[in-house]
């Protein structure tokens, strides 16, 4: 076990994943001599070299579409977006092509790939770097979209995204990469894509999140905690999503907050409420409550704290639902 | 019309309109295998005037012939066993000279989806509808081989409309940055459906477009096999040798209509075309065959009962296989079904009409 | 009054603008000589020459991009992206700027142009011809999207989009291009964006959809006809919707079903549900049922009647909260 | 390793290194407009050392420095009144060569949204943080005056890393084909944050990628106004005119971290930096007005007195003023506040903080 913290984590599942699998290469802007905007591929130049940690050309839809040839020809490219804000060119490669050729094909032809991108508000950084565009990448069939939330999920899901046989999008929590530290195993472990996990087990109401929102959400339930039981889901993967967990969880408790930071219109949560709806509408107390951004761009840092969820937003959710 | 297309006075050419020759055979092609470049093209303009026919009877979807770009056929067999090839939608005849079973490619076009469930010996990626979309596949391809150190090479096709678009110049500029074996091939069309070569771009040529990216560009004769062969062999050469990418410009001519949709009548002049028509790469090969004793009229109408044989078998093939099932649209998303697909399929079964 | 089908009039839209505004200019690949590969725009280069009608090099992303840059500086542009599968490269200018030039410059820049875009399966056409992506728009704070689904909505909307100040995306559902004749006043009309329209009325069940599957939506309520009372409301705009409206349908029928033809997960009909559920759970006799795409990707002709939503799919599911 | 940059032998230079000039002044150029390009190169650079200083104390956010690149004012110096300009995000010369107020513009890099409500006598658009996207904006915008018949041209801005884009090879295309009167100016800066110029393309120069769309590539020093003012202007001339496009390569160097999130020590050499800070581009002028006397060691001292209390003017007057308020994250979504956001702007004053 080391303490570590979410960039750290990455880093060593990248790290680990590459001494492991020769096929495994890291690709994107800075990711080399630089070791990454954000540190996260610190070191990796030094130890597996040019040939398999590549500074590319400034191209984002390149980053992704060589990705997909790399993959289809027995490599195993771990891209990386450098923000979220810059991961829009690479749509057209990902649902024309990563997510359908094996579809396309018949099974003949595979794209396991895994594009990082940091994503998440509440950095005070510049325009374009603080989107959250995770619905885009959920509404497309054929991709698997994984944001880990904690420096233990963050490792063992990278693992598992290197390993898996199919195209993911692993969206890092930007705000979280060095604000939270955990124990980590050291060794290689793989936490299995497509499950939620419990955060915390309570009654009365089930607060779902996923990435940057959870550290928001355990302090706005940390702050009821005297007043309500409250069980937290943290998604984990968006793609596909693990509907089990959650529907049970909001099966016992009757009620249910989803709490993201996109925006509100077409964003996951509208998802988890329609199941909700459908699978145990008549197990509800209340209306699921929505907390989420606002339907506006995301504002510039000296707004950006009135945007994004806040425990105090969360907060008055619960209170809503709970007092239905 | 025609005048407005331009060519660089350096566009390479080996056997001209008459059939005559204005240069050297390339080394690599003895007789016979001139005779299979013949008779794959001819199989190739088979396939298409019988694709034509069955669209109009509706028994295909939307086609987009080939019809007078069959030189292609001859950089496809610039290609060793294990190099790899990435088509765009209109490369027929070079799918033919890797030996995609013409059923298969068939199933394709009449929509269905085992129509590019690629056989094991081949190494291509499937038809690929979005245009240039392919380019960036293709390097990564190549790069996987170059990383691998494997020796093999990648052909990449696209049209002339494709040079236009954000993917096309990215992977051109990784190609040149990363020094992949590849090899791209502009069938350079003159048309991108209605618009004109010359309004796609304001350069001269699109073989000097390889320029911004600090390797070769080659225009070349592409209804003359001889010389696309020597240009595609030339630069497969160069790309095992690690010597680095080549952008060729096949300058060839769309002689008919952009797709079974379209009616190119609308908007371009007909005697363009007859121009076109008398540079037609079949006959041109079948002049030089002729007159080289390399082929009599007999044998050459044999060749073409012969393909058009095997194009009607195939289709009887493909129109006699049993239909795929409706659940197929589930299964290949990805390696395991996940949960809420398996729910969908049984949603699936319980409405289904 | 002229009986018209939706190409012809979106064609007569395009032309009455461009007669009315010297500003308006419309932009693509063939829609000039050629006259569009769906004829929506036949007879306009004629009309109006080269200089408005512009034959375009093959770059949707350029489509969109210059078009945002026309619009800045004194024209309305309204670009063909030529089919729905072809508008993702679009996607990085949408949000990036289109969305948020107003924003960014607070109110200084504007982007009032169009983006059309034929859409919706069911045509037999090839792979990337048959897609439903309006989600990918509708989640992007800053644009409209507008989906029209008869002659007679698309002319009056179209207008409305071309004099909008701000971008718009317009979906055009291509199986009804030539499916549907509608009579269609010959003056120049503006339909309000934003505003969603009560097809019939009915007292036992809402339904609700827009564009391509209104007409599948009409023929199923048409088979039950006899047997419920059935409400249709065609939201006519997507982004931003008119919530009022089906808000105040389902609160009067207490059941409603949402038809959409895209993929399910995170689709427009889960916001609808959304709302449903936020508004008026407890007006709901039965949890609201999507009948939408599956989580596929749209396939190949020979298999589309399978995914793509039919009236019996529809019918089954009134049938489910009928009997609830 | 600066040797490894590539400068093709035609690279256009008049004043060189040392001050000497080797070639004609641009006949444009007055000997006041000489000193006004020189104090706004000065004040630009006082801007931007203000700024690191800010954001060091926290009272800035991430910021983007001109360090080593102030001859960009020359190029703005060679617009007229309503031509345009299309920045990317490293122009802040340009900006207040335009006569952008200082204030304002440093409102922006505050996070303030403020700061790019572009003053309504400034033609135009915000700082572009996606690179190489703004090159089709300023392509449309062109093309916009030119379907007006109006005489106005446009200026774009972007950087070497910008050119791999896809957007960069659109909209140069674009411009080509539709013959619109814009300038294309990249800043070579030589680095994309660490990557060097050589590995982001393995074309020699950037100039010639002008070529591929049909119009010219120039190569200028990008550290010497003249020369920069001369090729912008003859562009500017030459597309005002009706004859097209040009691609500037502005040869110049970032000699600061690519950001203040950056440490360029990571990845580059510092003797690079050292070779390069004897380019640098005011230093340059100076000597070459001294030598002229058009300037003394006195003037010199208060033109950056003058330029630093100017700046700090600046700081003051943007940091007095009022902040925005919450609810301006809904307006200017739309020119209308629609029902659904009208509802969240209620909802957010129920449970703001
Ligand atoms: C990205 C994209 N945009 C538009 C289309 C529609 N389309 C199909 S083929 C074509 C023209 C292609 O021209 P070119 O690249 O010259 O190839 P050709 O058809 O001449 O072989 C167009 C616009 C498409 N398939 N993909
Ligand atoms: C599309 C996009 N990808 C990545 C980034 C992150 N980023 C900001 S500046 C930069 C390098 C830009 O290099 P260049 O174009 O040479 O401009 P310079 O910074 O040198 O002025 C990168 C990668 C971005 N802003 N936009
Ligand atoms: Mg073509
Ligand atoms: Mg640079």
């Amino acid at each position: 076990m080391s303490v570590l913290n979410l960039a750290q984590a990455i880093n060593q599942a990248l790290m680990q994943e590459m001494e492991k699998d020769e096929s495994v290469i890291v690709l994107g802007e800075d990711v080399g001599t630089d070791g990454g905007v954000f540190r996260v591929t610190e070191g990796l130049w030094k130890k597996f070299g040019g040939e398999r940690v590549i500074d590319t050309p400034l191209a984002e839809s390149a980053i992704c579409g060589v990705s997909i040839g790399l993959a289809i020809n027995g490599m195993k490219p771990v891209g990386e977006i450098q923000f979220d804000g810059f991961s829009l060119p690479c749509i057209d490669q990902l649902y024309s092509h990563a997510a359908r050729m094996r579809n396309r094909t018949r099974g003949r032809l595979t794209v396991p790939m895994v594009l990082r991108i940091p994503y998440s508000g509440g950095t005070r950084a510049l325009e374009h770097h603080s989107e959250s565009p995770e619905t885009l990448f959920v509404h497309i069939p054929g991709l698997k979209v994984v944001v880990p939330s904690t420096p233990y999920n963050a490792k063992g899901l990278l693992i598992s995204s290197i390993r898996d046989p199919d195209p993911v999008i692993f969206m890092e929590p930007k705000r979280v990469y060095h604000a939270i530290k955990e124990e980590v195993p050291n060794e290689s472990y793989e936490l299995q894509i497509g499950k939620a996990r419990i955060i915390q087990e309570g009654t009365d109401v089930t607060v779902i999140t996923w990435g940057a929102m959870l550290k928001v959400v355990r302090e706005a339930v940390e702050q009821l905690s005297e007043k309500y039981s409250v069980e937290i889901v943290d998604m984990q993967t968006l793609s596909p999503m693990d509907e089990e967990t959650f529907i049970k969880s909001v099966q016992k408790t009757g009620r249910a907050v989803v709490v993201q930071e996109a925006p509100k219109t077409c964003g996951v949560a509208a998802e988890i409420v329609s199941r909700v709806n459908e699978k145990i509408l008549t197990s509800l107390e209340a209306p699921v409550q929505r907390v989420t951004g606002w339907d506006t761009t995301m504002p510039l840092p000296k707004l950006e704290e009135y945007y994004l969820p806040n425990p105090n937003r969360i907060g008055k959710a619960i209170e809503t639902v709970m007092n239905f | 019309m025609s005048k407005k297309v331009s060519t660089s006075s350096k566009m390479i050419q080996i056997l001209d309109e008459n059939g005559e020759l204005h240069g050297e055979i390339p080394k690599e092609l003895n007789n016979e295998q001139i005779k299979k470049i013949y008779e794959t093209m001819i199989l190739t303009r088979a396939f298409d005037q019988t694709a034509l026919a069955l669209q109009r009877e509706g028994r295909m979807l939307t086609y987009a012939s080939t019809f007078g770009q069959e030189a292609q056929v001859a950089a496809a067999f610039a290609l060793e066993k294990d190099d790899w090839f990435v088509p765009s939608f209109r490369e027929h005849g070079v799918f033919f000279a890797r030996g995609y079973p013409i059923s298969q490619y068939m199933l394709y076009w009449v929509g269905d989806g085992r129509g590019m469930q690629i056989p094991k010996d081949i190494n291509c990626t499937p038809i690929s509808v979005p245009v240039s979309t392919q380019i960036l596949h293709g390097v990564g391809i190549a790069w996987a081989m170059k990383l691998q150190k494997k020796k093999n090479v990648v052909e990449i096709f696209f049209g002339d409309g494709a040079t236009s678009k954000g993917d096309f110049h990215e992977g051109l500029n990784w190609a040149g940055v990363f020094k992949v074996p590849c090899v791209f091939i502009c069938q350079n069309n003159q048309w991108a459906i209605s618009v004109p070569r010359s309004k796609q771009t304001a350069s001269e040529t699109i073989a000097q477009k390889a320029n911004a990216y600090g390797f070769e560009g080659v225009q070349v004769d592409g209804n003359d096999v001889f010389a696309l062969y020597k240009v595609v062999k030339d630069a497969i050469d160069k790309a095992r040798s690690d010597k680095g990418p080549t952008l060729i410009e096949m300058f060839t001519y769309r002689l008919s209509d952009h797709t079974t949709a379209d009616d190119a009548k609308k908007y371009r002049d007909e005697k363009e075309v007859e121009v076109w028509k008398k540079k037609d790469p079949i006959d041109r090969l079948k002049k030089f065959l002729l007159k080289k004793k390399l082929l009599t009229e007999d044998e050459n109408k044999k060749i073409w009962e012969q393909a058009q044989a095997t194009v009607d078998a195939a289709v009887k093939e493909e129109e006699s296989m049993s239909p795929m099932k409706s659940e197929d649209i589930f299964t290949n998303m990805y390696a395991e079904i996940p949960e809420n697909l398996k729910e969908q399929i049984e949603e699936a079964k319980r409405v289904s009409p």
